[in-house]
């Protein structure tokens, strides 16, 4: 049983020290802003949850520390996309443009640069 | 990890030099605090990392950018050469460093400061006082005198900035959206969070006892709550929940607590601010007088930065207007 | 009054979420102090009546009071959410990783069936939290999402993520 | 094994310094910054843990608050700052 929680709780840490450096990398890599949140998100949305996991199964018993390390969880989760997606608007509100590689579709409905979406 | 916590600070610390975009110097000093504060905690300094957090990365980010807001964006390039002050920095960081030679390495038992009062607080403050925390024992009671000279510092900060800026009244301020006001996952998110915020302060001002905090930390934490209500529902709104002018009232109230306590204690036979007066046994004294002193220095600190806020952020608008007439 | 979350709301569902979140909040405080002596236990009820009046305060000056809503469906929402945060990690990790880093983002308008702010909310944050698609701006009718790859943008056409919210009826 | 883990947050950190010095655009800064900030929390959760500091959850509560606050100011001073300088420009 031991040995089953030890193994548990080093798989959950390297998953997650592996999933901050990805998104670390890909924080350097990614062409332009927007591409970049999604880098930002892969370490906060599942390394966080990962991590913590890790530390709860690591735990010898449930403590108060616990809990709290669920309410962290909870409001990493809730204010990360919301300020991912303000900084999006914001950068979007600021002249910023998504940088498209190419446009194979060609949806009618699809924004054009700088069109009527910055509405302010 | 001090090595790459060191590593980092000084990368930090070198980038914020050279850029001249200030608002990206901001940035940068908002990681430098959060860096400085994982160092503290390093050291096992929890209470200066728990200020350093709340005070270093949260108000002073933002009050930074306010006056950002007063200034202009950019840093004027420097018309001197640099030489002069890099060669006063080095000789100045090389007579430091020739000073720390003499100094005792971290955690010597034969130091100074671990042979003059240290043993004294260590050993017997919680007989004497009561709390485990030592860090409040020693901030409200030992050294209480220095504490309340820091509030009225803090006090008089707030006077000066009132002073100098001024502090309109919610008079003639229209309630009204702010320029990112109209994000509504924004406004939803932080109606629901508020609250959490607000108690989590409330948490830190009465746990001082037990664990980090106390009335300096919660104080800024209450603040910020305010701050960001006010950042993304308008500073109409916030100054109608929170009006300029009881800010004034409680800033002075929270002195008057502090001082109160020390009076009483005089009145009531003991030295200033002696709480074991206060109760039958001098522990349960000790409590109360702790207590009551850190809700002081709580209600202080919490309006004193909000009035600075406040204070900016009108200042601001009325430049905005002003320049929007000029022009 | 205008709810934040629901829409229309009236003075009694305002009343109502006072009294849901006072619990609410205390039990939160109980989770951050752990002292169980009557001491905190008062001070824990002073505290959280102290924030919900401020609450309550800023409710009235703003009129947009957040209404808490608890619904049956939202754990079984958050275990599906959970899954499929699980794969669209999984995916943009391969493609931050690949040397050749197979990236095509596409930012296009997404039309949506949502209509209460607080809907919304959850969707364009579940869309956001979800790595690879991020929204980016909110509109009456449409939201605009930038995506890595379209085949994320077509994931979020097949609308299996806004069906789960609108049967949570926030 | 808990400290592979720490070390992976730490250049994590540095990656997104690199990400903050770099830019180009304020956005990019904001972003790495939120990042430096979601990383600092991380850090003391699992360092804490391995260290046993006492009271690391509760700091790194703060932290996870503090630093949305912070972002949240950064972008409504930016905003601002690009509006009253537009207006200037007029």
């Amino acid at each position: 049983m031991e040995i089953l929680i030890n193994l548990l709780s080093t798989l959950c840490f390297l998953v997650g020290g592996f999933l901050c450096l990805t998104g670390g990398i890909g924080l350097l890599r990614l062409p332009d802003f927007f591409s970049r949140v999604h880098a930002a998100g892969v370490t906060e949305t599942l390394a966080t949850p990962v991590l913590i996991l890790g530390i709860l199964i690591h735990q010898p018993e449930l403590s108060l520390d616990s809990i709290k390390l669920v309410l962290i969880m909870l409001i990493v989760l809730a204010t990360n996309p919301t300020a991912s997606h303000a900084m999006a608007k914001a950068a979007l509100h600021g002249g910023q443009r998504p940088v498209i590689f190419d446009q194979p579709k060609d949806n009618n409905d699809a924004p054009s640069r700088g069109g009527d979406l910055s509405k302010p | 990890m001090d090595i790459a916590l060191l590593s980092m600070l000084s990368i930090t610390a070198i980038a914020a030099i050279r850029l001249r975009d200030l608002f990206a110097v901001t940035m940068l000093f908002g990681i430098y605090s959060f860096l400085t504060a994982a160092f503290f905690l390093t050291l096992d300094a929890i209470d200066v990392a728990f200020t350093e957090a709340a005070v270093g990365a949260g108000v002073t980010t933002v009050l930074m950018l306010a006056t950002l807001r007063l200034t202009g964006r950019y840093e004027q390039t420097p018309k001197h050469s640099p030489l002069i002050p890099i060669l006063v920095v080095c000789i100045t960081g090389a007579a430091l460093v020739y000073g720390t030679l003499d100094a005792p390495t971290v955690g010597d038992p034969e130091a100074p400061s671990q042979t003059h009062v240290a043993p004294r607080y260590i050993q017997q403050s919680a007989d004497e006082i009561g709390i485990p925390n030592m860090v409040t024992s020693v901030l409200a009671s030992y050294r209480g005198y220095d504490t309340l000279g820091e509030t009225f510092v803090i006090f008089c900060a707030g006077l000066a900035v009132i002073i100098i800026l001024g502090l309109q009244d919610s008079g003639e301020i229209h309630p009204g959206r702010s320029a990112i006001g109209d994000q509504l996952v924004l406004r939803v998110v932080i109606k629901m969070l508020l609250p959490f915020i607000l108690l989590f302060a409330l948490y830190v001002q009465l746990h001082g006892d037990y664990g980090a905090g106390g009335g300096f930390q919660a104080g800024v934490i209450f603040a910020s709550g305010f701050i960001l209500y006010d950042l993304v529902f308008g500073e109409g709104d916030a100054r109608l929940i929170i009006p300029p002018n009881w800010l004034r009232r409680m800033a002075a109230l929270g002195v008057l607590l502090y001082a109160g306590v020390g009076v009483t204690t005089l009145i009531m036979g003991k030295n200033f601010l002696d709480y074991s007066a206060l109760a039958e046994s001098p522990t349960a004294g000790q409590h109360l007088g702790i207590f009551l002193v850190e809700i002081g220095v709580g209600i202080t600190v919490f309006s004193v930065i909000l009035t600075i806020f406040f204070a900016f952020s009108g200042r601001a608008r009325i430049a905005v207007k002003t320049g929007r007439g000029g022009s | 009054m205008r709810g934040l979350i629901a829409g229309t709301v009236w003075e009694g569902d305002v009343m109502l979420h006072y009294l849901i979140l006072l619990p609410v909040l205390y039990s939160f405080w109980l989770m951050l102090s752990g002292h169980l002596s009557p001491l905190f236990l008062i001070l824990g009820a002073l505290s959280s009546l102290l924030v919900i009046s401020l609450q309550q305060r800023m409710d009235r000056i703003d009129s947009e009071p957040a209404l808490l809503k608890i619904t049956p469906g939202i754990l079984s929402y958050a275990l599906w959410l959970c899954w499929s945060l699980l794969k669209a990690n999984m995916d943009v990790a391969r493609r931050i990783w690949d040397p050749k880093l197979p990236i095509d983002p596409v930012w296009e308008r997404l039309d949506i069936k949502v209509t209460t702010p607080g809907e919304k909310t959850i969707y364009a944050n579940s869309i956001t939290l979800t790595p690879g698609t991020l929204t980016t701006d909110i509109q009456d009718d449409h939201f605009l999402i930038h995506t890595l790859t379209p085949e994320n943008m077509d994931e979020l056409r097949r609308g299996e993520m806004e069906e789960r919210i609108l049967k949570l009826r926030i | 094994m808990i400290f592979v883990a720490i070390i992976a947050i730490l250049m994590t950190m540095g990656l997104a310094l690199i990400r903050a010095c770099k830019g180009p655009t304020a956005y990019d800064r904001m972003l790495a910054a939120n990042m430096v900030g979601t990383k600092a929390v991380l850090l003391i959760a699992v360092g804490g843990y391995a260290l046993n500091w006492s009271g690391f959850a509760d700091i790194a509560l703060l932290y996870a608050l503090i630093n949305f606050i912070s972002t949240i100011a950064v972008m409504r001073f930016f905003e601002y700052q690009k509006s009253s300088s537009d207006l200037s420009g007029e």
